[in-house]
């Protein structure tokens, strides 16, 4: 088979049955399932297979002249290749889940098919070979989103999908003329490492221009401080889109646009030199402690896990920012990292929610006794938040420091401080509770899913798995075929690619 | 000769499994009878190690695991040899007394219990960075479970400020051990000892682990958590965890660097306010557990001041040993006298076995004050010994009063032991056993390499005898006129954070501020419907005709104008 | 001639102005009609007779009839209404009109258009008078596309016009039934006369149609509509409708099957071609312009219409 | 063209704008459709005498088609003229 | 010259007219019509691009047709919206069969107008079209639809005037009407001005560019869906069409230095005012409409960028690539909104909840077509905006790019207060009416076209 087809298969995989699934009648459980499931277990497939054939030096890229002059480009590279993993991992697990938790709501078929769709955007954002096809997939993700972000159509969900819009049709505008500007400057060529401004350096102020607008566009959805206030509202979504939209597709299409453009677009170093990258650092230090500290003061669970979604995603654009080889593998692989142990809080805190009606943090008292499994999942994920060893948010955080040390930024590692302990004050008092506190006579809201386990099998196993894959990372970290042996041999492509 | 390499990552990993299975719920009850066995592998390679040592005292035993974490490296030499040894021993007379732990949360407490062993045990082999702070924070984290297991309110407000401390000392921990291993570009501890790098990374190092040895002011969870905790875990936080500090201070700061100027006077000075300041403040204790606390606080001024000379001294790996001889004899001596309140408190239904109770709390009382011939005493003597060639020195007469308060506290221990109100409970009898054999060993263990000398027994007497002497002239007993809570400082800091709470609460601008958010989004609301409507309603100007026909004509002289011109 | 011309053009101003600006509807009819004589007339002095002729056609007889008979069946609406005075249209409109003055000012006074090339062509024609043989031979397509906009313009009334109520009561004076039965043979003997001129004089279809048409609206003024009796099938009557455009369009085509092109004749079959044209674009448009005075009501349509009220 | 003709057609010209004012002061609906009439009167003269002037046939064709059909709305105002109150 | 070209014109026309003769068929001659200009408009597009002289008059004299890839794209643009149209129209039973002729007629009008090359044909093909669009919203049932007709026809009217007199002053001027011919003569004057100025102005009423737009929401949102697709679609883009040919081909050679400001002006506020009223406006129909006035703003703004010298002609169709987007997407959604109507009986838009959630085709391609309309990735729409912000960058005119991507904003705003609506819980409060399933797909196909098309922009360039 021709590798330009590969792009284009894993695309069709999940576009094809999310169309399909728009026109399924409600009742239709089980295809619309098998649909879903199908089409993840086969993107999967198709993702590990390009990525070993990605290690052994082939090339998957396929364009398409859509005007004179521009191309639409689906190439993987290594970059689209985590991000590609991460994306059709966590959608199998996503999508398991979903089935479960939507049981017997009313329409399905319509969330599905976005909740499909939305998948498909954002492996198309991760393909991208190009900023102009980065765009086009990125604007895709907000429109694919905004229907599940309002799903509950209550007057709250309705609101927060305007604000949610608002904030990412905005940034979207900003980062299409910034697009536009960087077309007509420089054409839009591949993303290449080590970037392809070079020789644009006389055209300082036009590349600041460029620079503010596309850091305004990706840091609409990787909610850096100022845009993040749509991130905490969209949590009236159902539970395993927030687990999506924070972990997977929203959140880190921005956060690896950010990659995307310092990288491949402008080139570290020369945005390094130009001063650029130590306004994403300010930015980015300044979103991780606001939003440790906003999720200190939130009495809501999933609220609180979004500001601190808000803090920990700029990690990536903090290691990005901090122009060293280092602290590049620290953000890249918080990328992944941030994505699993994000989506095993939400998932595991969609499973209070479901089953026992939990919303609130004091309510959370003595749930571990209840459900121990989830709320084992829950620690872990919570712990590797924190940056606990061995799990995987540890591996994160080290490179990280290790990489503001590199470059001499101390500070940074004060900030890394402050986060952490942020993070700790905010997450174990959770954790605290669910395994100490009292239980209630009665939960809020519970609903006997299953009999054998304390939850719905398919709310149960998704968490877990995630959260064995955050320790399993952190603990195997070493190993080449982890987030860190894969990113290590990107960031020398970056770095020494030169 | 075996090769027991193998057996450093077992010892912690066994217990990490022993974890795991109780998350099998038929497993749990048994959770507590199993502790012991927890500790197998840790006795099977201290047996194998110790003959081996025996045959060549420099020998260590080395794993490495390139690929786990970002590089794992273990290894156990002499130096190790002690830490492990009093681990495993404290740690086992802690397992076996564990039995007295018989609420229905006992698994719990034995999941957390083989957490921390595993933590504690794996920190002594750890031979890079990582593995320490894993191991370290393994050990810290877990330790929380057994501070709060008894639930009850004080327990829980020593869970609460033992995890805000050492979260905070994980954290300066974490950031110095990164900006350590930045710059030294690796995390391997056998380089890390020879080799210097900046200042602050060191001060964060050594922050961290302070929280951990109760240096003052950061010591304010000890005499809240080894209080609140059970018996025998009281016993392992303050036997063995708290040494983890010292070892880390060993493990991750460098030597020679640690003599220059900044630290050579710090180092001995804080060893003697430590010592003081504990035994000060234990002095106004009325809590036999708190006291002993505030005692091992003032205990482990003797080994700051200990690693300071260490540091100074030529030989630094060599005199360590002293400090660990040192930090064993407290372990050993100060688990014995954590169980004996334990002892005291749960066997007064066994009243044939309250002598020889007694006997053993005031000959562990004894020996921690320094009676001649005891350990204590020998090994004072002998480090101060040793400690001529470092380059700072501190007037003996302070060392002299850190011995005399030891001695006074141990009064007063036992005085407050003896109003104890006690609970009956059933007899263990191998924990007994075990018990007394710790106290035999605390007894014996110093012949096996010191002989001691009789001309030494006037100087050794002396703090022993000023403090019965203080003791019985000051008959007022000091707690009662000066009482002070256990934490000190915390009950400050809580009505502190009490009174902003209680600020806040009555901040009724900030509710008023809330409501005219509100009510300022209502009247937005209503203003943007209104606008609506009007913006609506303006389509009328160019529905009307005659202004459509103007525009019409004003377009018409406008394209055709602004051509002309 | 200066004061002939002077006064006409002051009569077309005043004319117009007080025909939209009167509040009256009737009056302003009236004035319209008045206007649609006083333009006739600056077209003769334009020296424009066939556009006279039309104008006479049109302007005098049938858009006033049409008028009229919109007017007394619609109601004033006040919303549209013009404003008085306003400085915004003064404005524009004095600036225009100096603008406009300035730029005709610029028009060369001895435009000859393309004169000199339709003289040229007269003897390919197939017809002498040039303004027959620009609209119906060297621009024929143009007058087809008339002829569609004119079906059309009806086919649109139809649409318009829903409500199918006849415009007219029925008519019970004598005297106006014999004026219309002497009447209408001599409008249709002035309608074939002007139809004949068109070959070599001003005239042709289009003002012979609108004759022919105001001797129709007459007769049916005067008596029944001769389709709402079924004296005539419904079918003639559309056929008349579109027959002018079919058979102009058909003839067409064969031109471009023939090699002249689409559009165009054979030289020698030329004049009689535009002779068979010309015939029925005049019957095409007599009827339409009759028809669309006095509306059609058609069998099918009131069928439909009683179908939709049920 | 001779000053006769010029000069009645002037007349002409002038007779029409006299009947318009009764076109614009009514009173009654008749009144301003009967000053109406006039003017297309005087219309057809003024052409028959402009053709003579110009010796263009053309125009009498012009006022033949006028004078034909100015009966045309003549005859639509009196069906008009009983359906509409005034 | 193929007989096709011919074909394209008379075949709608006559078969339209033997709609009239047998009325009780008009559908099915309509149909006929239809699929046989849409094949035809299609098959066009493999014809050689030539100039004809109708009736083989040389070429001052007669009528010049020309067949050039602008008019290709014209014809092709209304083969498939009139396809769609078509079928969607003859599936709903409740359009008058007046509606068929019409439309008929409208269709070869246009088609006419694309092929000529004459001013003066163009003015009677005009006059052609703009009878039968008005004629078409007359023939709607909704309330005020025959006002909305009336205002329409008398826009249509003046506009149509005031070509013609633009049209006597070339032809007084160069004594010629052929476009080409009077591209080549045309020298800058006060006459020529004035000639620009009045075709420009009527063209500009017919479009309902910005201040002259305010027949159209009228019109279009009263007149029946088909009807309102047309005309959206289709019938203002033939005015533009004209506007293009007239400003970058008979009058470029003019010094039209303030022309940027002129249309770009008009254009930014067009789509400034059209988007906001349809954001504020209460009724469905009435929002796409306003739609229309807000896109024309872009044409405008496209026509501004591309008087400029700089540009390159080959950039032109950018604007071919902008009519096309708007059609495919316009007609789309004027189609979608009428199953909707249809379906709930009204279209206001506060109680339209629950019809919009279950009429799924519909609303999903309802949302795709407003997503080309808001130049989101990856549809027409989009590669369209992109041109024009790239247009805007060679001018350095910064302030577009303010106004276009504002525009996209609100447009994706009011897009957006319909889909909203379809998300909310909003219980059934009335009954629905049954619509032909075929309507909805044809509908999605339609919409699936408008992003779809995008994809193949590339072609506009000759690629």
């Amino acid at each position: 088979m021709d590798n330009s087809v590969w792009p284009l298969l894993i695309i069709a995989t999940s576009l094809i049955p999310g169309i399909w699934i728009f026109f399924i009648p409600e009742h239709q459980r089980f295809l619309r399932s098998a649909l879903n499931i199908g089409g993840a277990l086969i993107k999967l497939q198709l993702v590990v297979l390009v990525l070993i054939g990605l290690y052994t030096g082939e090339v998957y890229q396929i364009q398409w002249q859509v005007l004179p002059g521009l191309e639409l480009k689906l190439r993987i590279d290594g970059l689209a290749g985590l991000f590609l993993l991460l994306s059709a991992f966590l959608w199998l697990i996503t999508t398991i889940y979903a089935i479960g938790y939507l049981e017997n709501s009313p329409n399905r078929s319509r969330f599905f098919g976005f909740f499909t769709l939305c998948v498909s955007a954002t492996t198309g954002v991760a393909m991208a070979g190009n900023l102009f096809s980065f765009v086009l997939f990125y604007e895709l993700l907000t429109l694919a989103t905004w229907p599940l972000v309002v799903h509950r159509g209550t007057q709250q969900a309705i609101a927060a999908g305007r604000v949610y819009l608002r904030y990412t049709l905005i940034g979207g505008g900003a980062l299409l003329v910034g697009t536009v500007i960087l077309h007509r400057l420089a054409g839009s060529p591949d993303f290449v490492p080590g970037g392809y401004l070079d020789d644009l350096a006389i055209h300082q102020a036009w590349l600041w221009l460029v620079f503010g607008l596309l850091i305004a566009g990706l840091g609409v959805k990787a909610a850096l401080v100022p845009f993040h206030s749509w991130l905490p509202q969209a949590m009236v979504a159902p539970a395993p889109v927030s687990a999506l939209l924070h972990a997977v597709a929203v959140v880190k299409a921005g956060a690896f646009g950010i990659v995307r453009v310092m990288f491949e677009v402008y080139g570290i170093e020369f945005a390094h030199g130009l001063g650029m990258a130590s306004v994403l650092l300010v930015m980015a230090a300044l979103t991780i402690i606001y939003g440790s500290v906003r999720a200190l003061f939130e009495m809501d669970i999933k609220k609180r896990l979004a500001f601190s979604t808000v803090s920990q995603v700029s990690y990536v654009a903090l290691g990005i920012a901090l122009a060293g080889p280092l602290g590049a593998i620290g953000g890249l692989i918080h990328i992944v990292h941030q994505g699993l142990m994000k989506i095993t809080l939400f998932l595991t805190a969609g499973n209070y929610a479901e089953t026992l009606g939990i919303h609130k943090v004091h309510e959370l008292s003595g749930v571990g006794r209840r459900m121990p499994w989830t709320t084992v999942a829950f620690t872990l994920g919570a712990l590797g938040m924190i940056g606990l060893p061995p799990l995987a948010g540890f591996v994160s955080k080290w490179y990280l420091g290790l990489g503001a040390w590199e470059v001499g930024l101390y500070w940074v590692l004060g900030v890394l401080f402050i986060s952490s302990l942020l993070n700790a004050a905010y997450f174990l008092p959770l954790v605290y509770r669910a395994w100490f506190g009292e239980a209630p006579a009665q939960w809020p809201h519970e609903q006997t899913l299953s009999t054998k386990f304390e939850t719905h099998w398919m709310l149960l196993f998704p968490p877990l798995i995630t959260a064995a894959t955050v320790v399993l990372l952190g603990v195997f970290a070493g190993y080449a075929f982890t987030t860190l042996g894969w990113v290590e041999w990107l960031v020398n492509q970056e770095f020494n690619g030169l | 000769m075996m090769d027991f390499s193998g057996m450093l990552a077992m010892i912690w990993l066994w217990p990490l499994l022993f974890a795991l299975g109780l998350a099998w719920p038929r497993l749990r009850p048994y959770g507590i009878k199993l502790l012991p066995w927890a500790l197998l592998p840790a006795g099977l390679l201290w047996f194998g190690f110790g003959w081996q040592l025996l045959a060549d005292s420099s020998v260590t035993l080395k794993l490495e695991w390139p690929n786990i974490l970002v590089g794992t490296r273990l290894n156990l030499d002499r130096l190790g040899f002690v830490w492990l040894s009093l681990s495993l021993i404290v740690w086992g007379v802690a397992a076996l007394h564990s039995r007295w732990v018989q609420d229905v949360y006992a698994w719990r407490y034995a999941l957390f219990f083989l957490l921390s062993l595993a933590g504690s045990l794996g920190l002594v082999v750890a031979a890079d960075a990582v593995s320490f702070y894993l191991t370290f924070s393994l050990m810290s984290l877990a330790a929380w479970g057994l501070v709060i297991h008894e639930r009850h309110a004080s327990a829980q407000r020593a869970a609460r400020w033992y995890i805000l401390l050492a979260i905070l000392g994980e954290l300066w921990l974490f950031v110095g051990i990164v900006a350590r291993a930045a710059e030294l570009g690796t995390t391997d501890l056998s380089i890390w000892a020879q080799t210097s790098s900046a200042g602050w990374g060191l001060a964060l190092i050594w922050l961290g682990l302070a929280v951990k040895i109760g240096v003052p002011i950061l010591h304010i969870w000890l005499p809240l958590a080894h209080p609140a905790a059970p018996v025998p875990a009281s016993a392992v936080l303050s036997g063995v965890m708290i040494k983890a500090g010292i070892i880390g201070w060993w493990l991750l700061l460098p030597s020679q660097a640690m003599a220059n100027n900044e630290w050579l006077w710090l180092m001995p000075w804080l060893g003697v306010a430590t010592m003081l300041f504990g035994g000060v403040l234990g002095l106004m204790q009325t809590d036999p557990k708190a006291l002993l606390a505030y005692s091992s606080i003032s205990q482990m001024g003797w080994l700051i001041w200990g690693i300071g000379w260490v540091w100074q001294s030529a030989q630094p790996e060599w005199m360590m040993l002293w400090v660990a001889a040192f930090a064993f004899h407290h372990a050993l001596i100060k688990a014995g006298l954590f169980l004996a309140v334990g002892w005291v408190k749960f066997s007064a239904t066994q009243a044939r076995w309250m002598p020889w109770v007694w006997g053993m709390v005031i000959l562990l009382a004894l020996l921690l004050a320094g009676l001649p011939f005891s350990s204590g005493a020998l090994l004072k003597a002998e480090m101060k010994q040793v400690s001529a060639d470092a380059l700072y020195q501190l007037p003996d007469s302070l060392l002299l009063a850190g011995s005399v308060i030891t001695g006074l506290l141990m009064i007063q221990f036992v005085r407050r032991l003896a109003r104890l109100e006690v609970q009956p409970k059933t007899l263990e009898k191998p924990a007994l056993i075990s018990w007394f054999s710790l106290v035999g060993l605390a007894l014996i263990w110093p012949y096996a390499f010191m002989t001691p000398s009789w001309d030494n027994v006037l100087s050794d007497t002396q703090p022993l005898l000023i403090a019965v002497v203080f003791a019985t002239a000051w008959r007022i007993r000091v707690n009662r006129q000066v009482h002070l809570a256990p934490g000190d400082g915390v009950v400050w800091l809580e009505a502190a954070g009490v009174k902003i709470s209680q600020l806040k609460k009555h901040q009724a601008w900030w509710l008023k501020q809330q409501q005219y958010l509100v009510y300022w989004r209502l009247k937005s609301q209503q203003k943007l419907r209104r606008f609506s409507k009007r913006i609506y309603q303006a389509e009328r100007f160019f529905l009307n005709w005659s202004n459509y026909v103007t525009w019409l004509g004003a377009l018409l002289l406008l394209v055709g104008l602004s051509q002309v011109f | 001639m200066l004061v002939f011309d002077g006064l006409l053009a002051l009569l077309i101003l005043g004319l117009a102005w007080r025909a939209t600006s009167s509040r009256d509807l009737f009056e302003s009819i009236v004035v319209f009609i008045a206007l649609g004589l006083m333009i006739a007339l600056a077209w003769v002095r334009l020296s424009a007779p066939d556009a006279a002729l039309a104008e006479a056609a049109i302007g005098s007889g049938l858009a006033g009839a049409l008028l009229l008979a919109t007017w007394s069946r619609i109601e004033p609406q006040t919303d549209d209404r013009v404003r008085a005075f306003s400085w915004s249209w003064a404005l524009v409109f004095s600036g225009l009109a100096v603008g406009l003055l300035l730029a005709f000012a610029q028009i060369p006074a001895d435009g000859q258009g393309m004169m000199d090339e339709v003289q040229a062509h007269i003897p390919q024609a197939g017809v002498a008078h040039p303004v027959t043989a620009v609209l119906l031979n060297f621009r024929a397509w143009d007058t087809a596309l008339e002829l569609a906009v004119l079906a059309w313009a009806w086919f649109a009334q139809q649409a318009l016009n829903r409500d199918h109520t006849p415009r007219y009561q029925a008519l019970d004076g004598e005297v106006l039934q014999t004026f219309a039965k002497w009447l209408t043979p001599l409008v249709l003997l002035v309608g074939a006369y002007l139809l004949w001129r068109g070959a070599t004089e001003p005239g042709g279809a289009f003002q012979a149609g609108a004759v022919l048409a105001a001797g129709l609206v007459i007769y049916s003024l005067a008596y029944q509509h001769p389709w709402r009796a079924g004296r005539l099938n419904d079918w003639v009557w559309r056929l008349s409708w579109v027959g002018g455009f079919w058979l102009f369009v058909m003839i067409g085509l064969v031109g471009l099957a023939m090699g002249v092109g689409f559009m165009g004749y054979p030289p020698a079959q030329a004049g009689g071609l535009i002779l068979l044209i010309e015939i029925c674009a005049t019957l095409s448009i007599a009827f339409l312009l009759a028809a669309m005075f006095s509306g059609h009501r058609d069998t099918e349509t009131l069928a439909s219409k009683s179908n939709k009220e049920s | 063209m001779s000053w006769f003709y010029q000069a009645a057609a002037l007349v002409l010209l002038v007779s029409m704008l006299l009947s318009l004012f009764r076109v614009a002061r009514g009173p009654s609906y008749a009144d301003r459709m009967l000053a109406a009439q006039l003017i297309g009167t005087s219309g057809v003269a003024l052409l028959l005498l402009l053709a003579a002037a110009f010796e263009q046939s053309a125009l009498r064709d012009v006022a033949l088609v006028f004078a034909l059909l100015a009966a045309v709305s003549g005859i639509a105002f009196t069906r008009v003229a009983k359906s509409v109150k005034e | 010259m193929s007989w096709m070209l011919p074909a394209l014109v008379l075949w709608p026309l006559l078969a339209a007219t033997l709609g009239v003769l047998h009325q009780k068929h008009a559908r099915h001659w309509g149909l006929v019509g239809a699929l046989g200009t849409a094949v035809l408009g299609v098959a066009v597009m493999g014809l050689e691009t030539s100039s004809w002289t109708l009736g083989g008059w040389a070429l001052p004299l007669g009528i010049g047709w020309r067949l050039d890839q602008l008019a290709q794209w014209m014809l092709l643009i209304g083969a498939i919206v009139g396809l769609f149209v078509s079928v969607y129209a003859w599936l709903d039973h409740t359009l008058p069969r007046a509606f068929w002729w019409l439309w008929l007629g409208a269709w070869g009008a246009m088609n006419a107008l694309f092929l000529s090359a004459d001013v003066f044909n163009i003015y009677v093909t005009l006059e052609l079209l703009g009878i039968s669009a008005v004629a078409l919203v007359a023939i709607s049932n909704k309330a005020g639809a025959t006002q909305a007709a009336m205002r329409y026809l008398l826009v249509s009217l003046l506009g149509s005037m005031l070509f013609l007199l633009g049209v006597a002053l070339l032809y007084g001027e160069y004594a010629s009407l052929d476009m080409v011919y009077l591209a080549q003569q045309m020298q800058s004057g006060p006459v020529m001005f004035l000639a620009l100025a009045a075709m420009t102005v009527g063209l500009m009423a017919k479009t309902a560019l910005f201040p002259l737009h305010a027949w159209l929401p009228l019109a279009h949102g009263r007149a029946h869906a088909a009807v309102s697709a047309i005309l959206s679609a289709l019938v203002i883009k033939a005015s533009f069409y004209l506007l293009i040919r007239l400003w970058l081909e008979v009058f470029a050679p003019l010094d039209l230095s303030l022309a940027f400001w002129f249309w770009a002006l008009l254009g930014s506020l067009a789509v400034l005012w059209g988007a906001t009223q349809a954001l504020v406006t209460p009724s469905l129909k009435q929002l796409v409409a306003w739609s229309t006035v807000a896109q024309v703003g872009y044409l405008a703004i496209g026509l501004a960028l591309m008087i400029d010298a700089q540009a390159q002609f080959s950039w032109a169709w950018g604007l071919v690539g902008l009519i096309l987007a708007h059609a495919l997407a316009k007609s789309a959604m004027f189609l979608a909104v009428g199953n909707i109507q249809q379906r709930a009986g009204h279209d206001n838009l506060q109680q339209l909840g629950y019809v919009l959630r279950t009429e799924r085709k519909t609303l999903f391609a309802f949302g795709l077509a407003g997503v080309s309309l808001a130049g989101l990735p990856i549809s027409a729409g989009f590669l369209a905006k992109w041109w024009l912000l790239e247009l805007s960058f060679d001018h350095q005119a910064w302030w577009l790019f303010g106004v276009l991507i504002l525009g996209s904003l609100m447009t994706a705003g009011y897009v957006l207060r319909v889909l909203n609506l379809a998300l909310t819980n909003q219980a059934q409060t009335q009954s629905l009416q049954a619509i032909p399933a075929g309507r909805e797909w044809l509908v999605l196909i339609l919409a699936s076209l408008a992003i779809v098309s995008g994809l193949s922009a590339q072609s506009l360039w000759g690629g």
